[in-house]
């Protein structure tokens, strides 16, 4: 099971390349803050996978604190774009 | 002996100075006042003139930085450069640091 | 017994090394966008992922701590900034 | 040409920092640790906390915390002094 | 205690000294200055007459001048440079001699030459403050190769002896170097010897080093708006200088006496050093100050300081890095 | 296998830093590239504490007996604070030179020279 | 002030956030996190109602000085614990084992932890906490209005 | 073993999902069409991953110890705070690129542009 | 009861009073002030009964948080686990400075900052700036040195861009920040190497442990050169002109002592982390040329300064030089018995009397520079003049502040430089020679500001000073002139021990270790 | 008053949420209880502002919790299927996308910002703007089938649901 787990993280780490490649790419900025949102989410899911696979319960704290961070920071970005602030 | 400071290979009392200071001081003031009296100048007398014109106040101060002159004219070519280091700018300030570093890091390290 | 603790930390490196490219780009990122905001955006998610690196190196009250200040409040701050200033680089 | 002696530099002290980094011992296996040690086995007798790096924080280097914490106001109160109002 | 009562008494004697012999070295310069120019000049007694008769003047006080610095000035001018003469060997051991050192002489000898300017610069007029910065670069010039000329001498005898008290001038002048070097060591003295000659009478602002007082240009430079007992003052202390650089000079390259070649009774002794001591510090002045001084036109300012900075300076550096050599052969 | 990749990495973070802080002109950039430095020093130390097959320094429902290093996590938890602190004020006062100069160019904030 | 959803979205996930960053703070010994970290989270939350509701509306909700005299009292709070140990040394956990509030000592090895352990660490950790949030708080407020103060000139 | 190939299962849909969000990424055109790709895909990729682990720790908690009911709970509660604010995310940044003039590309109808939206 | 805390109480009641200081001046401006300076005064009555403790009964150790206060190992364990405060001689001389330079910094604010806005974050940060050079000061643990590093940079920069209408103000406070951070930065990654090769922070222990390898040598470096940087040595310099002169006078002042804390960080690097295992040589060569390019490029800068607090910053740095000088030849030499003793000792005298002095007087200085801005508002030397007809007083400090400066006697600067000066000869003619040399360059540049600032015809307004700020002054003044009459009670009470205690790293180490 | 009191019971419940497992007491030790309350009570003062800020406190009757959580199941289905249509035009890139404006007709905040996230989380669909006022949404639509689409076609039945709940 663990290995799975392990496995899966290594997937999702694989797919952050691409919101990498997209910040790196964007055309436009709103692009690579979907890039930067994107790889927000697959963090926030390997962390879950990795906390399962290391069973450690307290880890996941850290994708709580993430899951609902994360957030605030693409809303500076886009209240950033908005033009307003 | 207290105030006699004792550096290796010197030595140098501030208070037996100051002693002869004092006495020389009575001696020259004593000096001093044999001369005639002291009076403060009024009107032509105590100004400064330049070929015959009086000049402006503003003008009798030599400003700070026409001070030296003979001095910075000499050593010209150790200042233009120095001068021409400390641009303001934090991007060289940071070189320097970096610059500095890496020489340490040669020496230190031992190469 | 040995097998599997070997998979298991061969997959861990790779996840590191994974992980460790990913941080080197975003940060070469940072510092080669002309646009702030988008270097601001490369500097959070190198924030990001050093915070999933120290999570993976078992400390997970850095990580904790990096993701609160890394993710939200210096791109917060960084985006006032920006805001307060200019956002292109060269002006 | 003051490109060229920054990048010198810059190399050198990269190629300084790159053999410290190649000097430290191995990934993974620190070479001496009973300063640690010591936290491990005892934090939980000492101060009953669960959390090792909690303890050490706050009990074994609480200094650094009051510092870390002297800091974060200085910080602040920098902050709020640069945006201060000029006039009363 | 008695170190006290001594320093008393030898204040008041140096006091003395310094003021007559200045004032007599003076007469003297002018008179063989004068002869050297096919003329006869003023009798030897003139400075004192001089010095009389601007005590006699009403002092005068310019209206911008900052009064208290510009009368406070002159007065610690004459008592720190006669205070030198505490330090310096005249013949016999110093007064205070174990209470200071050669370094202490050199600060000490700044400290007429800075009210001097201060006193130009407080009088708040174009000209003297012209002379008076045109003063204190010279100052600035000059240092360095004192510097060297004086750490060179020092240092070359702290290789040879291991004494707690090398910086005195009672021990250099008891322990001449001339005998203890080689040839390296004698060429780089005779360097260092050239060297200090030079520096003397930019140190006493003497021709053709006296752009501070340019009578033609500022109108005597940096005492342009001094009179009266001040001007006399300005005038003493200057006078007692070049006693105290001939002195210096003397302590640190003919630290000689004669005494020793004669059996005479220990006052006697004393008597007979300071005489040739007076005469040696002639010399000295003879050749750096009068024989220069007529020989040379006024240099320019910066001709002056770009002189001292480089040719000087490396000289003098020559100077050392040969005493430095003599200790490795 | 890996060696000592995450050591070399937090170096090359480091030197990244300094490069920007070297040849970049903008003063946010500036303060990217102490930003970057920072984190360089942060991983350094944290990668430090790493010993592998070991758990967090936590006895919370820990399932292995190993423990990492708790001094490093200790260390860069105050280097974390103290580097929002100085980001904080640093950006502060960016705003303010905007505010006087306008502009953050540092070839022209230099009012102070020589 | 941006759009109905993400204010509506604001409203439920600060309460949220706010107890998750005192669940943070208070669980600093048991669990990862402690004073800074919840700190920062709540002052995140305060940063995202900021940005929800512009400076304008937070203000009227809360005044800068509060937040403050909050810093100020939780650094004093910090330091006047750590004085209170200096009957032994400045420092010392004078709590630890004493049998009171938060005294009880807590089981060796591998255990869920017990709240109600580990002497002054909890309450050092709510001192820092409370600095912490007030601090950072109140920078992410001073430069918000540090960026309009321009706009107003 | 029932509950491993659940899990087998969830975590396979999951990292479907997720790449195909990320590869999704790329290949769109424009803002708002990776947006649908990058935020929606990797959001129910992410909602099955943890579904994963989630299965796993309500079913370890019965087997093993309670320690894994709360990794469930927490699991859980992280999966929440993604749910509500991914699509929040979402929805300010296409509203950040619209108003900052980043428009669809190879758009049929463009509503908001020509709408009377003016506030 | 209270002896045994004191270090603790030294840093922790100026603390304390920050934090509190906020809230008290919310009551009442002029009790704020008085609490200020009745705790700065406080700090300095415990610092004195500290120096006396220790130059008694020799190195002072406190252990954080431990069961007593002198418990220094966890019983059954060889290395010290704890945060442990270490006061030896060096550092009880630096904290006199700083607490004399702060409690007199604050006592000239008083009128100094009458009219500004925001004296409260100003108070705070000043009462902060003062503890966190304390901790600098007596901590005996790197990471604590480094944390209040920090400190000292953020106060120091957040007090250095108070004047927010200047722009000027703002961008010397930014470029100070970046500078310091990098330093300390770099200081904390040699930190990390020193961590990980030995797993300890304390400072003796590690220095117990050293082998000096190849890591150690890079950390050697990252340390020296960070930490040459905040005390200003050329030519990493370039911050201090700016900082120094848009700072207000009265935290200019405080910043030199500043530098000087960082300074003591490097010496106590140099030779108490470091001495002991490696031939000290060339270490002591680089101090040695970053001190004599400190000073003579210091002091031709300032030659050609315009403004009057520039210049001043300029001679800071030339003057640090010397320090650097003194110090270094000692360290040059420290492998060496003999020749430590027949100069090396001497000269290390010599450059830490010239720390002392080096606070004193151009704290002295920077706060005339502060009148005359006070009085006049220019900052510029070619609009001042004529101020010495009304500014009596602060023409006359100024002339006590310039002569000890350009080390004329009877005052301080000539007893230290002529220590410098007597010693270092003997290592090499030259170095004595340049600083000599730079000398009298100090005198030329201040006769230069005494004579465009107060001299001349009268052509500016100015007010009064205030009478805080002549006592301030005054202060000052005294020490100065004390210290010039006499210099050998200060070097034999007080700068010896300091000097001694640089050099005997291994009592410091044992009095952690327990006889190593 | 009543807000701050809400507000601290639902943080209350999200305490022992994070905290299960904890003690004796059902799955709480009385420490963590006692705790969280006060805890809760103060995170109900500072966060009664915003929660209930127009005192609605129509969500607290449980009938529209178990509307919710029945409003799961299509909304999971209808998520699953249109994220599979996404997946089709990933892979073969063929898009028509464009904005479209639908008037659900939703009064509440809560019933429209819950619409607008089902509709952001349902692949396909991606609500870009709101006005504000008469609470219109703008989505963007992968695939546009008519300019003028009724809300069936983009939203799946949602907005039957929601008023449900929320209003």
């Amino acid at each position: 099971m663990m290995e799975t787990f392990f496995i899966v993280a290594v997937f999702l780490l694989i797919f952050m390349i691409f919101g990498v490649i997209r910040i790196i790419l964007g055309p436009t900025t709103p692009d690579r803050v979907v890039g930067l949102d994107t790889i927000n989410t697959l963090v926030i899911a390997a962390m879950i996978i990795l906390g399962a696979a290391y069973n450690e319960v307290i880890y996941i704290d850290v994708a709580i604190v993430y899951a609902l961070l994360s957030f605030v920071g693409t809303l500076y970005i886009a209240k950033y774009l908005e033009g307003g602030l | 002996m207290i105030g006699t400071l004792e550096t290796g290979y010197g030595v140098w009392s501030a208070l037996y100075w100051l002693l002869g200071l004092v006495v020389l001081f009575i001696i020259v003031y004593f000096i001093y006042s044999l001369g005639g009296k002291t009076v403060k100048a009024s009107g032509d007398k105590g100004k400064p003139f330049l070929s015959g014109n009086e000049m402006e106040k503003e003008k009798i101060h030599v400003k700070a930085s026409n001070i030296y002159w003979g001095f910075t004219e000499a050593l010209k070519s150790y200042y233009t450069p120095l001068k021409g280091g400390h641009t303001g700018n934090i991007n060289d300030y940071v070189s320097w640091f970096v610059v500095v570093l890496a020489i340490v890091l040669i020496l230190a390290g031992g190469l | 017994m040995t097998n599997f603790g070997k998979v298991i930390s061969v997959i861990e490196e790779i996840i590191q090394i994974l992980i460790l490219l990913i941080i080197i780009a975003t940060a070469i990122m940072a510092v080669s966008f002309k646009d702030l905001l988008a270097a601001v955006i490369s500097l959070a998610a190198t924030s990001l992922l050093l915070s999933l690196e120290f999570y993976i190196l078992q400390a997970p009250d850095v990580a904790i701590a990096e993701a609160g200040i890394g993710a939200a409040l210096t791109t917060a701050i960084f985006i006032l900034a920006i805001k307060g200033t200019v956002r292109r680089e060269e002006l | 040409m003051r490109k060229y002696v920054l990048l010198a530099a810059l190399l050198i002290v990269s190629g300084f920092m790159l053999l410290s980094a190649v000097d430290m011992h191995p990934f993974g296996s620190p070479d001496r640790e009973d300063m640690d040690k010591y936290f491990i086995n005892n934090a939980q007798e000492e101060v009953s906390a669960n959390n090792v790096v909690t303890s050490i924080v706050f009990d074994y280097r609480g200094f650094d915390t009051l510092g870390e914490a002297t800091v974060l106001f200085t910080a602040v109160v920098g902050v709020s002094l640069i945006f201060r109002r000029l006039i009363k | 205690m008695i170190l006290v009562l001594k320093s008393v008494i030898g204040a008041c004697l140096v006091a003395f000294i310094g003021i007559v012999f200045g004032l007599l070295y003076k007469g003297i310069d002018r008179k063989l200055h004068a002869h050297m120019q096919m003329r006869v000049g003023p009798p030897v007694t003139q400075p004192f007459k001089d010095v009389r008769k601007l005590f006699l003047k009403e002092n005068l006080v310019p209206e911008n001048a900052v009064d208290w610095v510009f009368n406070l000035m002159p007065v610690i001018s004459l008592v720190s440079v006669i205070s030198i003469l505490l330090y310096v060997p005249m013949g016999v051991d110093p007064i205070l001699s174990t209470k200071g050192d050669l370094i202490l002489v050199l600060y000490l000898l700044m400290l007429p030459a800075v009210c001097m300017i201060l006193g130009g610069f407080a009088s708040s007029s174009p000209y003297a403050t012209v002379g008076a910065q045109r003063e204190m670069v010279m100052m600035i010039s000059y240092e360095f190769p004192l510097a060297v000329t004086i750490i060179a001498i020092v240092w070359r005898l702290s290789k040879i002896y291991s004494a707690s008290n090398i910086f005195t001038l009672q021990f250099i002048a008891a322990h001449p170097l001339w005998n203890n070097v080689g040839v390296f060591g004698v060429i780089g003295l005779a360097i260092l010897l050239a060297v200090l000659l030079i520096v003397t009478p930019i140190e006493l602002s003497k021709i053709p080093f006296d752009v501070p007082e340019a009578e033609t240009e500022i109108a005597g430079g940096l005492l342009a708006e001094y009179s009266g007992k001040n001007l006399g003052m300005f005038y003493i202390s200057d006078a007692v200088k070049t006693v105290v650089m001939a002195s210096i000079v003397v302590a640190l390259f003919f630290p000689y006496n004669i005494s020793q070649y004669f059996s005479f009774p220990q006052y006697v002794d004393y008597v007979i050093d300071f005489a040739f001591f007076l005469f040696k510090a002639f010399v000295v002045i003879f050749v750096s100050v009068t024989v220069v001084r007529t020989s040379f036109a006024r240099l320019k300012i910066d001709q002056i300081a770009h002189m001292l900075w480089v040719p000087v300076t490396i000289t003098s550096i020559i100077g050392l890095l040969l005493l430095y050599l003599d200790t490795v052969f | 296998m890996i060696d000592n990749l995450p050591f070399i990495a937090c170096a090359i973070l480091v030197i990244l830093g300094l490069y920007t802080l070297t040849f970049k002109r903008n003063l946010i950039k500036i303060v990217i590239g102490l930003n970057l430095v920072e984190s360089g020093v942060n991983l350094f130390l944290i990668t430090l504490g790493y010993k592998s097959n070991a758990v967090a320094p936590i006895y919370t429902m820990a399932a292995k007996e190993e423990m990492v290093l708790p001094t490093p996590q200790a260390l860069t938890l105050t280097s974390i604070v103290i580097g929002l602190a100085t980001t904080a004020l640093i950006l502060s006062f960016t705003i303010l030179i905007y505010k006087h100069y306008k502009t953050i160019d540092a070839s022209k904030v230099r009012r102070l020279r020589e | 002030m941006m759009s109905k959803i993400v204010r509506t979205i604001t409203n439920i996930l600060y309460s949220s956030i706010l107890i998750f960053g005192f669940y943070i703070i208070m669980h600093g010994h048991l669990t990862p996190g402690g004073g800074f970290q919840g700190g920062a989270v709540v002052a995140s939350g305060i940063a995202l109602v900021l940005i929800a509701y512009g400076y304008d509306t937070v203000k009227s909700w809360m005044k800068k000085s509060n937040l403050s005299v909050l810093e100020s009292i939780g650094a004093l709070g910090f330091i006047g614990i750590a004085f209170l140990g200096i009957g032994t040394t400045f420092f010392y956990n004078f709590l630890a084992n004493s049998g009171g509030l938060f005294g009880d000592p807590t089981v060796i090895g591998i255990n869920p932890g017990n709240l109600d352990t580990s002497g002054v660490l909890p309450l050092m950790n709510w001192a820092v906490g409370l600095k912490v949030l007030a601090g950072l708080g109140s920078v992410v407020l001073l430069m918000a209005y540090g960026i309009r103060k321009g706009d107003e000139e | 073993m029932m509950i491993d190939t659940i899990i087998y299962i969830f975590l396979g849909i999951g990292v479907f999902f997720n790449g195909l969000g990320s590869f999704g990424l790329i290949r769109f055109p424009d803002v708002y069409t990776r947006l649908h790709a990058a935020t929606k895909c990797t959001t129910f990729g992410s909602i099955f991953t943890s579904l994963g682990v989630i299965v796993y720790g309500f079913y370890h908690w019965h087997v093993d110890s309670a320690s894994y009911g709360v990794l469930a709970i927490h699991a859980f509660i992280a999966l929440l705070a993604l749910v509500i604010t991914n699509p929040t995310g979402a929805h300010a940044i296409a509203r950040a690129a619209h108003r900052s003039g980043v428009y669809p590309k190879r758009a049929v109808v463009d509503k908001l542009r020509e709408g009377d939206l003016s506030d | 009861m209270i002896n045994e805390h004191l270090p603790a109480l030294i840093i922790g009641i100026p603390l304390l009073a920050a934090f509190a200081t906020p809230l008290i001046s919310k009551i009442n401006d002029k009790l704020r002030n008085i609490f200020v300076i009745g705790i700065l005064g406080a700090t300095l009555c415990l610092v004195i009964s500290l120096a006396f403790n220790v130059f008694n009964n020799g190195i002072f150790v406190y252990v954080m948080g431990a069961k007593s206060p002198g418990l220094t190992l966890p019983s059954g364990y060889k290395m010290p686990v704890r945060i442990i405060l270490e006061v030896d001689g060096m550092s009880i001389f630096m904290a006199i400075i700083t607490s004399i330079v702060s409690l007199l910094g604050a006592i000239y604010s008083w009128a100094f900052m009458h009219k500004e806005t925001g004296k409260d974050k100003y108070y705070t940060l000043l009462l902060i700036l003062a503890a966190g050079m304390f901790g600098m000061e007596f901590t005996g643990d790197m990471f604590n040195f480094f944390v209040f590093l920090e400190i000292t940079s953020i106060a120091a920069c957040g007090l250095v861009g108070f004047r927010i209408n200047r722009g000027e103000s703002s961008e010397a406070a930014f470029k100070t920040m970046v500078m310091y951070t990098l330093g300390a930065l770099f200081v904390l990654f040699a930190i990390g190497i020193l961590y990980g090769e030995y797993d300890a922070l304390n400072i003796a222990t590690l220095a117990s442990r050293i082998r000096y390898t190849m890591l150690d040598k890079i950390a050697l470096g990252l340390l020296v050169t960070g930490l040459a940087m905040k005390a200003g040595a050329v030519p990493m310099h370039m911050w201090v002109p700016d900082a120094y002169a848009e700072a207000p006078a009265p935290i200019t002042m405080i910043l030199v002592a500043n530098s000087q804390a960082s300074l003591y960080g490097l010496f106590r690097v140099c030779f108490t982390l470091y001495g002991l295992t490696i031939s000290t040589y060339t270490l002591g060569w680089i101090i040695i040329i970053l001190g004599v390019l400190s000073m003579f490029i210091g002091v031709t800068m300032a030659l050609i300064q315009k403004k009057i607090k520039r210049l001043m910053a300029y001679h800071a740095i030339s003057q640090t030089g010397y320090m650097l000088l003194g110090v270094g030849v000692g360290l040059a030499v420290l492998s060496d018995a003999n020749a430590l003793n027949t100069y090396g000792l001497k000269a290390m005298e010599g450059g830490i009397f010239h720390i002392m002095n080096h606070a004193m007087y151009k704290g002295l200085l920077f706060l005339t520079a502060g009148a005359v801005i006070y009085a006049t508002g220019k900052r510029n030397l070619n609009e001042l003049g004529g101020l010495a007809h009304k500014m009596k007083f602060t023409a006359i400090f100024f002339i006590i502040g310039a002569a000890a400066i350009a080390g004329l006697p009877p005052f301080n600067g000539f007893a230290s430089k002529l220590i410098i000066y007597e010693s270092v000869y003997k290592f090499n003619p030259m170095l004595s020679v340049i600083a000599m040399l730079v000398s009298i360059l100090t005198l030329a540049s201040f006769v230069k500001v005494f004579q465009s600032a107060f001299l001349g015809p009268e052509i500016i307004e100015v007010k009064k000073e205030p009478k805080s700020m002549i006592f301030a002054m005054l202060c000052l003044s005294v020490i100065i002139i004390a210290f010039g009459l006499f210099p050998d009670i200060v070097v034999d009470k007080i700068v010896a021990p300091a000097a001694n205690a640089l050099v005997n790293s291994m009592q410091y180490i044992a009095a952690i270790l327990g006889g190593a | 008053m009543r807000s701050a009191l809400v507000t601290a019971v639902m943080a209350f419940i999200l305490y022992l949420i994070l905290t299960v497992g904890t003690g004796d007491i059902l799955f709480w030790s009385s420490a963590e209880i006692v705790a969280g309350i006060l805890l809760s009570i103060v995170a109900g003062i500072f966060g009664r502002k915003l929660l209930f800020k127009n005192e609605d406190y129509r969500m607290l009757n449980p009938k529209r919790w178990i509307y919710f959580i029945a409003y799961l199941c299509p909304f999971l289905v209808a998520m699953a299927r249109a994220n599979i249509d996404v997946a089709y035009r990933v892979i073969t890139g063929r898009i028509n996308p464009g904005i479209v404006k639908i008037s659900p007709g939703l009064k509440t905040d809560l019933g429209i910002t819950m619409l607008a996230n089902s509709i952001t989380l349902t692949p396909g669909t991606l609500s870009v703007e709101i006005n504000e006022k008469t609470n219109d949404l703008y989505i963007h639509w992968i695939n546009v089938k008519h300019k003028e689409p009724n809300i069936e076609e983009v939203c799946n039945g949602f907005p039957k649901w929601i008023r449900r709940i929320a209003e």
